[in-house]
């Protein structure tokens, strides 16, 4: 279970390899010269400030979106993703930031969307079996799955989104801010499910906002700042106030200055702030 | 001087223009307009002819006569689509120096310079009058439904006119009139059905005011399994009317002496364009007029009212699933 | 409220009822405390619109008592069908969140295809008619094109048909205007005298509720094995007796006069053929995918540009087959065939039956329900006489009035709620 | 593209300006690589249906020389105004999601009662206009009822008013069928031959170059004490320029023959205001914000409700305003009035124009583009003696190219991202 | 600064005070029986699973949703509060989890939506440095507010939504998973910013499934499981795994378990994943 042991067995060669990447949004420059490597049985964490351009990445990864410059290289060869369907024949799974589910479709009909289990008679039992299972998995709190997802809490919403990328049978997973509206169990289970996955020899990519999160499953981490490299960093030898100072610029941040700040206030009051 | 508006060159180069109102009947388009601009083209080789078709919208009209103006129309030969609405053609044809000949309905409210036309109210009375008369003479039993025109097109206003004028003092009961929206066949037979369940047998005939309608009409009794169907009116003498009335289906419908009065149409418009001032036979509406009378068409009077006068070729109506009944009525 | 859902709920095996926030709907007993507090919550389904219908048709019996006599609904439930069959393809675009205001140009020059080839060229029927359905298809494709390649909203895409196509249908009507369809033709016989014989309707009637009881008992049966909730098979067994007493009694009803139309038969087949294609069909699936989110669906692979052809043919091809029943039903076909209000009507009868303008809501059964509310307005004003003016007042007042009591019920709904 | 945005950019100071990620888009310079920017990227504005009207034109008067005569445009202007002003109305509907079909009836209506009131009745004709615009406000006040209170769709809601209006018309008309509006009356006057004295345009046109400078100017100098990007007043005094230039000759064309309508320099102005009353006031933003996300609106606090009414009730009062335009430029009413392709003129202009029917985008010069667009060809098309059939198939054409140039630069800027 | 001087200026009697709130949508129970006690001066933060119905009592509290049953106190007076506009009336102002921003307007129309600087002729410019000034004190990195919210990505959308919130003057400011989107820096300043709002005397209610943030700025925090009340609880005196165990209703759950294992594969296995 612990990563060292299916780390070493698998060979550190990237299966998927961005450079040179640009993406313009009318006046504004999101991505430029994007470099990212990503290795089967690793953990690829993609870090950075709001804005940073990690969501577009990510879409340029999936298809989502087409980048104006760079090459993406797949499995040694350069391949084009053009449409999110192209992306889903290399194997690339995506849970984006902004879930992309269909709202008026309920829980089973999202999971399944697109392979459905018997396309002209659709197997509805099996698939709610199923989904009840991979929902289980994820400790998601869902009353029903009969459900239009529009009724469901952010957090379950979120689970459904990271449920549906393990359908299939991907060959690299793409995680953007996936915990971030899940409850503290769902988050360790989720944790947990990325460690599977890596063990199974996938290539995972996390974008993440919580240090902690990322320091625990990541194998690497790449900070994107402006919409540029801003640096890789393995994950076991660097500390987090070192990704914090990549992050914003500076080593003095806003970060610092309110653990600064709080030291400060709980030196002079007490620990807690006991009222 | 070249150019000059009046110059005798001019006459010889004439731009007439020839404003229908819809397309609802077949006629303006099929008949009307390419009996005008022959006629014209015979008269004046010269002459050229604006051709436009409202569409049964009077403001679109209005705009087609503003560009048939703009582009240098002396006459306007215009079938309104609404005669009341068509006063402000008249006015600003006149402001402009051009000439407007009414045709098929008057422009009551501000006379134009001529007015040719067979009368729609007569219409309505003719084809009306003819079934009365089928009924007394058969001594049929039961009342009328009267299938009416659009609500919204003032020729359909005039033709139920008529067709109250033949009814109200003939004494046969009118059972329940409809004004067919659009003229939609398809509404007159939804209509008429629901009067076949509503009044069974007694419906003695039906009075429709085109032959579109009246194939609804016809329709829906068949539908309904009612056989024979009881006589059924109709005006324009559609070709599929005709066979209808060859085959016995239909009673009768009208024919309007299209030709005629659109190459008199035409006769007069050059008169105008050469800056002659034709006379009428009569004054109707204080405008000169020329009226044509049209003719009610029955199986009896078929071949002599259609065919004979070229109106239709006994080949077109004739096809095989009509040819047994033709021979019956004696059409080749 | 808090009565029904007990904080210790009795032990529950099923589980997709496990949740204990969720209240027991089991059984007979529980389906009915379920059905009331649906109604409560205002989630009722098609009873506020089936409420509206019975209250239409109590007040035209009042006005006229032939309105609810046999003859008279067997004709409207014919007079439903081939505006009826337009609708059902309106749904289908309504249901990817586009709209197609052709519907009626192309159900007319369908209509002159068949007359000019049928009666013309002497084509034989079918030929004729396949005819039509394929300019039908064509033109879907077409605006599908215009909507995936150019991105010319459908809006406007259909408008210019609606234009262009109502010319084709001019033009091919040419120097004829109008063309009779012979009275002695299969195709007019089986739209305006063909019915269902007395017994074979009885028969219908039973194979009807027994594919009701049966399919049911498969899927309970299914889910069972998979421990998921189930319906009882007393609640299978009362719900197709209750199909079985009102499709008996609406069958013998109308066998009291001509009976039921085949083509009125024929359209409720194809109403169900949509339900089908639309709810246990993947392709189905993806239409209301991209209704209800387009590029949700395109990022799960979804060929949305294959799902909006496919919709755009199928709405145009229905519109082809409901022009060519009316042109069938008229005996005849002329310029006026297809104006009009056929296309409002269209649009309005998938509205009316709860096709979301919006996209991704709606069912194939909206189709039906919504043509055979406007049909029995415009039927039971039939039988009244009204000047024109009076006729187009009360038909706007009471289509206002049976909406407006579907739409408090939605509303309700929406309060509570169950968007 | 990356030379445009260099790593380290000139010192800025705007606030607005500051982000590192920003191309450098001031002065003139920089407005001409922002606006080639723009075009690379698909974002055009108004730009692809200028070209499109352009195309129209060229191949027009390529077609009949009298084309582009003064005299035609000069008729071609007028003739847009009822439809437009309908359409005005038409695109607030739609910026709110909703829409309006019954803005025909509803000119009719009015018209009707216009008529009613001023020739049966002898009242002053500010008077009769009056009451007429009160119908309509009635009218859409209604609407909003049936929306806000029962929940009822607009479209089958104003689906039901179609009708219904339709026969209040009619009723009012009565037996005669149609009245005809004196000659010498304002009304029809103002609509007819009321033209701008030459002198007076070219001050107006002068005007309205010194309007678009001096705002544009104040702006900029606000702009510049709060720290912001401005406009530089070059660039201010080119684009006043340009629009002395533009107006000025289109004056000076126009004057060539009759002059430029006052019906159309007033309907200009009402664009004028609508735009600022869409841009530049609170209850504007609503009506974007309602449209963008009727929910969201409403969770800020925004009254949903009192926005839908104001934007139903603006909208049947327009139409009410365009079917007096109508009347008195016809100078008669009838029972075809606002009836025919009236309604789904002004929805398409509005549309063709850039409204969106899902809500929430679009301008209120997209009535004014729109119904030229509709316009012009209508007006190309009666130059040519064409049949109707070929008319409509012409007109369907027309239309489907002219917006798939617009769609296919909409559609562009989609693929690069900026939906 | 310190959370201690500010809470023991201000006697802790609740502004805000609910009771019995029963909320049921469909077949499902989202709140049962729910109270919540809310004090000026004072940050409560709410806390449960994903799907406990946090969301739905947020929206109960600003009018989007009308309780089934149950009262409200507010300044000791009871209310009902039918619609958002009633809210915002009370001087309750609200960050949504899903924001609800209006997606085709910019980010300066969206942040005076309804609030708009002189109505009849918009006073652009003030709005626009004033939107700046905003943005700037919470950090955000959005490169231009004339963009539409559609083009912002998910943490720029978020800091739009708590931007928002500031404005007009309220009492109560409810925040929804305020920090879910954001980044390291802007998470710090939002947290700066609740305990300013504090200092100023405002009740504040937060909803975070990060134990962190939690702990580092509540006051109270109140537990909800499954649409009910799980206990109440002092920020000072307990420590994150009470807390977890009340959210998840058991003392071993899977952030105990994957801790556990976390750990003992650490320690067989040395501190960090060092592959
Ligand atoms: N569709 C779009 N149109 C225009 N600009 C966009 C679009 N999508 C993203 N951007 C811009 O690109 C930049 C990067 O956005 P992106 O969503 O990639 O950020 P992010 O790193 O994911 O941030 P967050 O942590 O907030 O999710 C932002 O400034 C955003 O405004
Ligand atoms: N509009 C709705 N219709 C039906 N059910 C709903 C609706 N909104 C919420 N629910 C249900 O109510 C329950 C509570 O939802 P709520 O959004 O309050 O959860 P939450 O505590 O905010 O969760 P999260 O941490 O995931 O945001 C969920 O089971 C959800 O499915
Ligand atoms: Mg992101
Ligand atoms: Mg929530």
């Amino acid at each position: 279970m612990s990563s060292i042991t299916n780390s070493a067995g698998i060979p550190d060669r990237p299966i998927l390899s961005l450079a040179g990447i640009d993406k313009n949004f009318a006046a504004v420059a999101a991505l430029t010269d994007v470099h990212l490597d990503v290795a089967a049985g690793r953990v690829t964490a993609i870090v950075g400030d709001n804005g940073a351009g990690k969501s577009t990445l990510v879409k340029v990864l999936s298809g989502v979106h087409r980048a104006d410059a760079g090459t993406i290289t797949f499995g040694g060869e350069q391949v084009r993703i053009t449409s999110p369907a192209d992306a889903r024949r290399l194997g690339i799974a995506t849970v984006f930031q902004d879930l992309a589910l269909c709202e008026n479709l309920n829980v089973v009909e999202n999971l399944f969307l697109g392979r459905e289990l018997r396309r002209t008679r659709l197997d509805e039992t099996t698939m709610e079996t199923r989904s009840w299972e991979l929902l289980r998995q994820l400790s998601a709190k869902i009353p029903s799955v009969r459900v239009p997802v529009a009724a469901l809490s952010g957090g379950q919403k979120q689970t459904v989104a990271i449920a549906r990328s393990l359908l299939g049978d991907p060959k690299i997973i793409i995680l953007d801010e996936p915990t971030a509206a899940l409850g503290v169990a769902q988050t360790a289970e989720v944790l947990n499910l990325i460690e599977t996955l890596r063990q199974r020899g996938l290539g995972v990519i996390m974008v993440s906002h919580n240090m902690d999160d990322v320091r625990a499953v990541a194998d690497h981490i790449a900070v994107l700042r402006l919409g540029r490299n801003n640096g890789v960093f393995d994950a076991a030898t660097t500390s987090s106030e070192q990704i914090v100072a990549a992050i914003t610029g500076a080593t003095d941040n806003a970060v610092t200055r309110r653990t600064a700040r709080t030291a400060a206030a709980a030196s002079t009051n007490g620990v807690g702030n006991d009222d | 001087t070249a150019g000059s508006p009046g110059a005798t060159g001019d006459a010889a180069q004439a731009k007439i223009a020839f404003l229908m109102p819809d397309i609802a009947s077949t006629r303006y388009e099929l008949a009307d307009h390419p009996l005008f601009e022959a006629k014209v083209k015979q008269l004046c080789a010269g002459c050229s002819v604006i051709y436009a078709n409202a569409n049964a919208d009077a403001a679109q009209q209005q705009q087609q006569a503003n560009s048939a103006l703009a582009q240098g129309a002396k006459v306007i030969v215009l079938d309104p689509v609404d005669s009341t609405a068509a006063a402000t053609i008249v006015n600003t044809a006149h402001a402009q120096g051009a000439t407007v000949i009414a045709y098929d309905r008057p422009i009551p409210t501000m006379p134009p310079d001529y007015y040719i036309s067979f009368d729609n109210e007569k219409i309505g009375a003719k084809i009306a009058q003819s079934l009365v008369d089928h009924l007394k003479q058969t001594g049929a039993q039961g009342g009328i439904l009267e299938v009416n025109g659009s609500p919204t097109d003032a020729a359909a206003g005039l033709i139920k006119k008529g067709i109250h004028s033949a009814l109200d003092t003939s004494g046969i009961k009118l059972l329940a009139e409809f004004d067919t929206p659009d003229w939609q066949p398809a509404k007159a037979q939804d209509w008429v059905s629901g009067q076949i369940t509503r009044f069974g047998t007694q419906i003695a005939g039906v009075v429709a005011a085109n032959d579109g309608t009246g194939g609804g009409a016809i329709a829906a009794f068949k539908a309904a399994g009612v056989n024979p169907v009881p006589p059924v009116t109709g005006n324009d003498a559609e070709l599929a009317a005709a066979q209808r009335i060859v085959s016995g289906d239909q009673y009768n419908t009208i024919s309007k002496p299209i030709k005629i009065v659109a190459e008199a149409a035409a006769d007069i418009a050059v008169q105008f364009a050469q800056g002659k001032k034709p006379t009428g036979a009569t004054t109707l509406f204080n405008t000169p007029t020329q009226l044509f009378d049209p003719t009610v068409v029955t199986t009896g009077n078929l071949k002599q009212a259609l065919v004979s006068s070229n109106e239709l070729k006994a080949g077109a109506i004739c096809t095989p699933q009509y040819a047994a009944a033709c021979a019956r009525a004696g059409i080749a | 409220m808090t009565e029904i859902s007990t904080p210790t709920p009795p032990a529950r095996t099923d589980i997709d009822r496990a949740d204990e926030r969720l209240r027991d709907d089991a059984g007979v007993r529980g389906t009915l405390t379920a059905f009331t507090g649906r109604i409560r919550s205002g989630d009722l389904g098609v009873l506020p619109i089936i409420i509206g219908l019975v209250i239409i048709w109590t007040v035209f019996q009042a006005l006229n008592p032939i309105f609810l006599s046999s003859a008279n609904l067997g004709n409207l439930a014919v007079e439903c069908v081939s505006v009826g069959v337009i609708a059902l393809g309106v749904v289908c675009v309504l249901l990817v969140g586009q709209i197609d205001l052709s519907v009626g140009s192309v159900s007319g020059l369908s209509a002159a295809v068949t007359a000019v080839t049928f009666v013309n060229q002497r084509w034989p029927s079918w030929l004729a008619v396949l005819a039509a359905l394929a300019a039908g298809a064509v033109i879907g494709w077409l605006y599908s094109q215009l909507l995936t390649r150019f991105g010319v909203p459908s809006f406007v895409g259909t408008l210019a048909g609606l234009l262009g196509f109502l010319g084709l249908q001019l033009y091919l009507l040419g120097s004829k205007g109008a063309i009779n369809l012979p009275f002695d033709s299969q195709l007019v016989f089986f739209a305006q005298l063909a019915f269902v014989p007395a017994w074979l309707s009885y028969v219908l009637v039973v194979l009807a509720a027994a594919a009701v009881f049966f399919t049911g008992l498969a899927l309970a049966r299914e889910r069972r094995v998979a421990k998921l909730s189930a319906r009882s098979t007393s609640l299978l067994a009362l719900r197709s007796l209750a199909v079985l007493a009102g499709l008996g009694f609406a069958a013998w009803y109308l066998n009291q006069s001509r009976g039921v139309g085949w083509m009125f038969v024929a359209f409720v087949g194809l109403v169900l053929v949509f339900h089908y294609l639309l709810t246990r069909t993947g392709w189905g699936r993806s239409v209301y995918a991209v209704g209800g989110n387009a590029e949700a669906a395109r990022r799960t692979g979804i060929n949305v540009t294959r799902v909006y052809t496919s919709v755009f043919i199928l709405c145009s091809t229905l519109a082809a087959l409901g022009g060519v029943l009316a042109a069938a039903r008229l005996a005849a076909v002329n310029q006026a065939s297809g104006a009009g209000d056929v296309n409002l009507n269209a649009i309005a009868a998938a509205v009316i039956g709860g096709a979301s303008l919006f996209g991704g809501r709606g069912k194939a059964s909206a189709a039906l329900l919504g043509i055979i509310v406007i049909q029995s307005i415009s039927s039971g004003l039939t039988l009244l006489n009204l000047d024109s003016s009076f006729r187009f007042m009360v038909t706007g007042a009471v289509l206002a009035v049976a909406v407006s009591l579907d739409s408090l019920a939605r509303k309700s709904r929406a309060t509570h709620g169950a968007a």
